[in-house]
């Protein structure tokens, strides 16, 4: 067969992955995943689709559709501040932040988060920080974050460190609680476990439609 | 009805006969498990299967089995009683029996189309079954009793629908009453300028027909009137209207406006409810020039001689034929129809629901029906569009499916907004030249000539955007924007947020049912949907019909409609009144409650359940006696018997405990 | 007596008598089917005019034939296509959980509903809860009782419902 | 009424100010509040990103431990200030009931940890508690200095009414502005009052996030106010630290005072500046309806 120029911008059905809005809507929230009528509302209210690569409306269609590679390397979930604007007003009771919050824990299951996004870190960071102290110092935290990703940029925010530093609203030390065994053996006991709904429930959701 | 030969002497003996309904049944229950089952019941003689048992060939199954003598019951398991039990009850008569030796089984709605596993559904089935043999077996023939049809027509709602169907109904020379609970007839259609996709003037078509409702001989027209109370049943329903005060005596006045120009308030002050607020009337005025009837009215709020007692009464003086009486009182007139046709008609959604649009915040933020009375010649600003402030409007943005297609307000597609927003768009574009954008999730135009006057809209250079409106505010990101209304949207085709700053917002605002339909449903004692528009007996064979025998539904109170469905709509139901009143009788279901007398003990417990007062006591035999004509077989007079004397024809004690053995003992 | 108590996974099945009115929750229950809105197949429907209709009977009746749960459907109070029926059910349903409670019989067994006829969804949830409920209680065992138990069960029931009127 | 006091890791930290002016004020207001002992971080929006049981645990503990200490008071609220928490908590409760799934497996980790929660917690925002337990009526009479004259954007960010809180509209909420003018002063009435200020993105891309902020400082100089009011520690944040750099960026000089609801408040109420945290502004909040003035900084007169 000649070789067809326009070959590799067409998205064939065998690089899609029809499994994946099955994965999303198993987490709850994402039940109503295919109530969407791709009316644009979400992306409309949302104050950081403009800085987005897809909008939300748009990596619901994907996420439909199979695209999952796409979906997890966007920087569309990274953005998400989660203010909930697009789940209270989608005509269809689609839980978009919801399901933002699924994409980023899915990207970074499958360590395709983007690099260039500090996002992941800082969370990372402070997941770490809570596990271990009970509690987070928020000085501390910013502080590794710049180390970790850009520590040119630690320097200019200097200057504003000081000044939170001088008003008593910057700790670096940081606070812990009194019980901290009692909270690592309550998280411990869930290290395996996933936020997915059983099979009973899906077919309850589903029936509700 | 003819009295069939009771062929029921001895033992029962039952003919089941087990549909497949194409494969809706089939599907999911094993017939031919089910037809071995029957057989194994008692008093089964016959049992069978076949594809489709309400079609003549099925039919002629039953009718034939009963011919031959192998049975005199019939049972047939397929769907609802509600959709098929007059049809398998006339078999059977036309089999040579007693229409009541049926009984259905709703091995369908209730058994294959809701259960998922194949042997449970089964397993249901025969459940049924054997409770519809055990029932049968115990039934009892009755007879139909006729009751003659009062041929007068009540008709509720004098919009377009209303008018289209007591035409109808008047010119095949039956009497109609029209009752109109506002001032004047014509609804909402009489609001509009023109109509899509012709854009022929509305007022044009419809005043005519107003006028023709005014001079018809046989239409009796109450507007400013309401339904108070109904009683009684198909054929013979007794129905009160009140008829609020106009303080103008109707037969007397003429419309000239005299009194209106003379009355003390030299300027209008008082909104007018015709044009939504954009204008004002006095308290005496009349709704529109077109209004039929075209009386005067006053509004006892605001009239000072209601108000105050100290009027000088100007208009008193200035009407020549004492048409004014402030002494007028509220009437109640009563009447006895045969057939009722409700067309109640809509209201239209309250768009200060939804804050992010504006609406009561930002003075530019029109409704869709606002718009209708600044286009129409006649409105307010004798059909110019303008601003609040009086401005030209340079660019206006058209939102759709306001309150539609939201889980939040409605959840339905209001179906007549895209094309009334496109009729909107032409006509805007058409006056002021202004840019409009039409901001829409689809364009919902399947009527006839709709998708051309779409592509009309195209080519005129409106401006079509797909993605539903985020928000209508006054914050600013550009020059441009200052002072403006911006509409933010995503472009869902481009797949970018768009800010599109505009003079003017118009929100097409979906449909409701009208404020009273509840009111309206319980009176008429008809059911409706969830979202509240009535209910239809059938979506698709019945969709004039309701459950209540001699009430039909018309226009947009069965739900949204756009001018042409509601008129062929009405048509429709005035058919089906007609049809009732030219047969001249109805046959009345004898499921009614009778006394065993030897049983009743004359404590008088049933008399005062029963609702229709259809029970009286002879204090000379110490009986309780049940008038069949007023009883309308709800059962409640048997449930409450302590004797056991009261029953209930097709539902006697007897015949319920043997279907409940029946579902019960046989799987 | 039926092979439904066990299904294929031992589970048991529990069975349902339902006693719907015509009027409105038959009519629900047909809008469910065509809607196919798929449910619990453990109820089978007995069809009358009106709630109002039911005796008491009817429902002790469907227990005693190894029901293990009885549901009740009417239309919403007010919407009666009879008026007031319904409140009559209401009232001796009132009444006849009383005597059940007294009798042993679990409150979740008989259940009443307000079903409209446009509330094809409620069917579905009403079946599918009331299904589940019984298969959490598990089947219904009528012990037999002496004739003195009988006696002295319905004095305390009639002392109990004096000044309840019917 | 009893309330339990829920900080959060902010009020201990950025947001002190936050949390001197809720104790002061509740205290002037005579509402007894009680800190939740050994509390631990809520979970906070990142956390949900890595593992959402984990983030259930969290929150589950804290309510456990309300549930605790609360003993047999029966009436009684977890007072959150902080949005995100506030959020979390609610959220918790929500999942926990909705979901049995995950409600069975928090409830056999809360166990193997010897705790337990019976779900009887309230979770209660403070401008919940002022307008509805305490009432806006109540409020005005302990007012010692109205804030006549004073112009006040009221900002309620998104996470205290999005998407759970059933004290007020999600659309339009107006418990802020009500409290405000039982203060004395006057609100603007902003479209973007629900508007996200770019939550924690000032820390990660910092570009987007001030942006979003800056949106929303300008449009509340441009209607005319002298002070927005927030309820969230991270709005405080952001829309009052970068304020210099946002007039770098965008060649707009901003300058406008961003204080807690709480704070003025308490100031209205004629309590210590030094009391309310307002020496740790930034920007300096004044207002002068009769030669009185107050200032940022640890040079406060009152």
């Amino acid at each position: 067969m000649p070789v067809w120029r326009g070959w590799d911008k067409i998205k064939y059905q065998a690089q899609l992955d029809p499994a994946f809005a099955e994965e999303v809507t198993s987490i709850p929230g994402g039940e109503k995943l295919f109530d969407c009528i791709q009316c644009g509302t979400c992306s409309g209210l949302c104050p950081l689709s403009p800085y987005m690569d897809f909008t939300p409306r748009k990596i619901i269609a994907m996420i439909r559709a199979g695209f999952k590679g796409e979906v997890l390397s966007s920087h569309t979930c990274w953005l998400c501040a989660s203010c909930y604007a697009c789940t209270v007003e989608c005509p269809k009771g689609v839980k978009i932040t919801e399901i933002m919050y699924a994409t980023k824990r899915l990207a970074i299951r499958e360590g395709v988060s983007p690099k260039r996004f500090a996002i992941p870190v800082l969370a990372e960071e402070f997941f770490r920080d809570v596990e271990s102290n009970g509690r987070n110092s928020e000085g501390r935290l910013i502080m590794k974050l710049y180390l970790k990703t850009n520590p040119f940029k630690a320097l200019k925010q200097a200057t504003l460190g000081l000044r939170l530093w001088s008003q008593g609203r910057l700790g670096i030390r940081s606070d812990s609680i009194k019980r901290k065994s009692e909270l690592k053996t309550l998280l411990k006991s869930l290290e395996k476990e996933r936020m997915v709904r059983s099979r009973r429930e899906t077919a309850h959701a589903g029936e509700a439609k | 009805m003819s009295t069939p030969e009771n062929k029921t002497n001895g033992t029962p003996r039952i003919g089941v006969y087990v549909c497949h309904c194409g494969i809706n049944i089939a599907a999911k229950v094993n017939v031919a498990e089910c037809v071995e089952f029957a057989r194994s019941l008692p008093y089964v003689t016959v049992a069978r299967e076949y594809k489709f048992i309400c079609s003549d060939p099925g039919q002629e199954l039953i009718q034939q089995d009963i011919r031959d003598g192998k049975i005199d019951r019939v049972v047939v398991a397929s769907c609802s009683p509600l959709m098929h039990e007059a049809t398998f009850r006339k078999a059977t008569l036309a089999g040579g029996q007693n229409p009541f030796f049926f009984q259905m089984a709703n091995i369908r709605e209730h058994v294959s189309w809701v259960t998922f596993d194949k042997e449970m559904a089964t397993l249901k089935a025969k459940a049924l079954i054997a409770g519809a043999v055990m029932r049968v077996a115990r039934h009892k023939p009755l007879e139909k009793t006729r009751v003659p049809v009062n041929p007068d027509v009540l008709i509720v709602g004098g919009g377009i629908a209303g008018i289209h169907a007591a035409l109808t109904i008047a010119d095949s020379g039956k009497k109609v009453y029209l009752v109109e609970k506002e001032p004047t007839i014509g609804g909402h259609m009489a609001k509009f300028d023109k109509t899509f996709p012709t854009l022929d003037c509305a007022a044009c078509i419809l005043t005519p027909k107003m006028s023709a409702v005014r001079s018809h001989p046989n239409i009796i027209l109450w507007s400013y009137s309401e339904v108070s109370q109904v009683d009684g049943y198909v054929g013979n329903f007794k129905v009160k209207v009140r008829r609020k005060p106009r303080y103008v005596d109707e037969e007397l006045c003429v419309g000239c406006y005299e009194c209106i120009e003379k009355c003390i308030f030299k300027k209008a002050k008082f909104e007018d409810e015709f044009n939504i607020g954009l204008s004002q009337r006095k308290p005496i005025y009349i709704p529109f020039p077109q209004a039929t009837p075209l009386v005067a009215l006053i509004d006892p709020e605001t009239c000072t001689e209601f108000r105050t007692g100290k009027c000088k009464k100007t208009c008193v003086d200035a009407c020549e034929r004492k048409a004014i009486d402030f002494q007028q009182k509220e009437e109640i007139k009563e009447i006895d129809v045969g057939a009722i046709i409700l067309a109640t008609g809509f209201k239209i959604f309250d768009a200060t629901r939804i804050p992010r649009y504006g609406y009561g915040k930002y003075p530019n933020v029109f409704t869709s029906l606002e718009i209708e009375r600044l286009v129409n010649a006649s409105g307010p600003t004798g059909g110019e569009v303008r601003l609040k402030d009086g401005g030209k409007p340079n660019s206006v943005g058209i939102i759709h499916c306001v309150g539609s297609r939201d889980i939040n307000t409605n959840r339905y597609c209001s179906r007549l907004c895209c094309m009334a927003s496109l009729k909107l768009a032409h006509l805007i574009k058409e006056r002021t030249g202004a840019e409009v954008y039409n901001f829409y999730i689809d364009i919902r135009a399947a009527g006839k000539g709709y998708e051309e006057f779409y592509d009309k809209l195209l080519k005129e250079g409106v401006h079509f955007i797909r993605g539903r409106v985020a928000e209508v505010s006054d914050w600013t990101m550009t020059a441009d924007e200052e002072g403006k209304l911006v509409i933010r949207a995503e472009d869902t085709l481009i797949g970018v947020v768009r800010r599109i700053p505009v003079d003017m917002v118009v929100l097409a605002v979906g449909l409701e049912p009208s404020a009273d339909a509840d009111n309206i449903r319980r009176m008429f004692n008809i059911s409706c949907s969830y979202e509240g528009w009535f209910l239809e007996r059938h979506p698709k064979l019945a969709p004039v019909s309701t459950f209540t025998d001699g009430i039909s539904l018309a226009g947009a109170c069965q739900g949204p409609k756009d001018i042409p469905d509601s008129v062929a709509q009405a048509g429709a139901a005035a058919a089906e009144a007609l049809a009732l009143i030219d047969k001249g009788f109805v046959e009345l279901e004898p499921n009614t409650a009778f006394v065993q007398d030897e049983f009743c003990s004359g404590c008088c417990t049933c008399v005062a359940l029963c609702p229709y007062s259809a029970i009286s006591f002879s204090a000379d035999n110490n009986r309780a006696s049940v008038n069949g004509a007023l009883c309308k077989g709800c059962g409640t007079c048997v449930a409450a018997c302590p004797s056991g004397a009261l029953q209930q024809n097709l539902f006697t004690d007897e015949q319920i405990f043997e279907e409940i053995r029946g579902v019960m003992n046989y799987v | 007596m039926s092979d439904i108590n066990k299904s294929d996974n031992g589970n048991f099945e529990p069975r349902i008598v339902a006693f719907f009115c015509n009027w409105c929750t038959y009519t629900a229950a047909d809008l469910a089917g065509t809607a196919r809105m798929t449910y619990a197949p453990n109820a089978r429907v007995v069809r009358v005019m009106c709630s109002g209709r039911l005796d008491p009977q009817f429902i002790l009746m469907a227990l005693r034939e190894g029901a293990d749960g009885v549901l009740i459907g009417g239309c919403h109070p007010g919407d009666c296509h009879y008026q007031e029926g319904n409140y009559k059910t209401l009232r001796r349903f009132t009444l006849l959980k009383r005597l059940l409670l007294d009798m042993g019989i679990e409150d979740k067994r008989v259940r009443m509903e307000w079903i409209a006829a446009s509330e094809g969804d409620r069917v579905q949830r009403v079946m599918n809860e009331m299904t589940e409920q019984l298969k959490k209680l598990g089947p219904l065992h009528l012990e037999p009782v002496s004739i003195d138990t009988i006696h002295k069960k319905v004095e305390e029931s009639v002392a109990q419902a004096e000044g309840v009127k019917i | 009424m009893n309330y339990l006091y829920f900080p959060g890791c902010s009020l201990k930290g950025t947001g002190r100010a936050y949390e001197d002016s809720i104790l002061s004020v509740f205290k002037g207001l005579q509402l007894p509040l009680e800190e939740l002992d050994d509390w631990n971080c809520c979970g906070a929006t990142s956390y949900m990103a890595i593992s959402e049981m984990k983030a259930f645990a969290l929150s589950a503990r804290n309510l456990a431990l309300a549930e605790k200490q609360a003993h047999s008071r029966e009436n009684f609220g977890l007072v959150t200030p902080c949005a995100a928490c506030y959020l979390v908590l609610v959220k918790t409760q929500k999942y926990l009931q909705e979901f049995p799934d995950i409600g069975d497996k928090i409830k056999t980790a809360l166990k193997s940890a010897n705790l337990e929660y019976g779900g009887k917690v309230r979770v209660r925002h403070p401008l919940d508690v002022l307008a509805n337990d305490f009432g806006t009526e109540k409020l005005a009479s302990f007012v010692k200095k109205p804030l006549k004259g004073l112009k006040v954007a009221c900002y309620y960010g998104c996470q205290i009414v999005r998407p759970y809180a059933e004290f007020d509209d999600q659309h339009n909420p107006t418990t802020m502005n009500r409290i405000m003018h039982a203060l004395g002063a006057r609100t603007i009435d902003w479209a973007l009052k629900t508007r996200c200020c770019g939550g924690s993105l000032t820390g990660t891309i910092q570009e987007v996030g001030m942006r979003l902020s800056y949106i929303l400082l300008r449009e509340a100089s441009r209607l005319g106010a002298d002070v927005v009011a927030t309820a969230c520690p991270l709005c405080q944040f952001n829309l009052e630290c970068y304020q210099k750099q946002m007039s770098r960026e965008f060649e707009d000089a901003i300058s406008i005072p961003v204080v807690y609801f709480s704070q003025l408040v308490g100031f209205a109420m004629g309590l210590p500046a030094k009391e309310l945290g307002m020496q740790r502004l930034f920007v300096p909040f004044k207002f002068n309806p009769a030669a009185e003035s107050v200032k940022g900084g640890i040079h406060v007169h009152s």
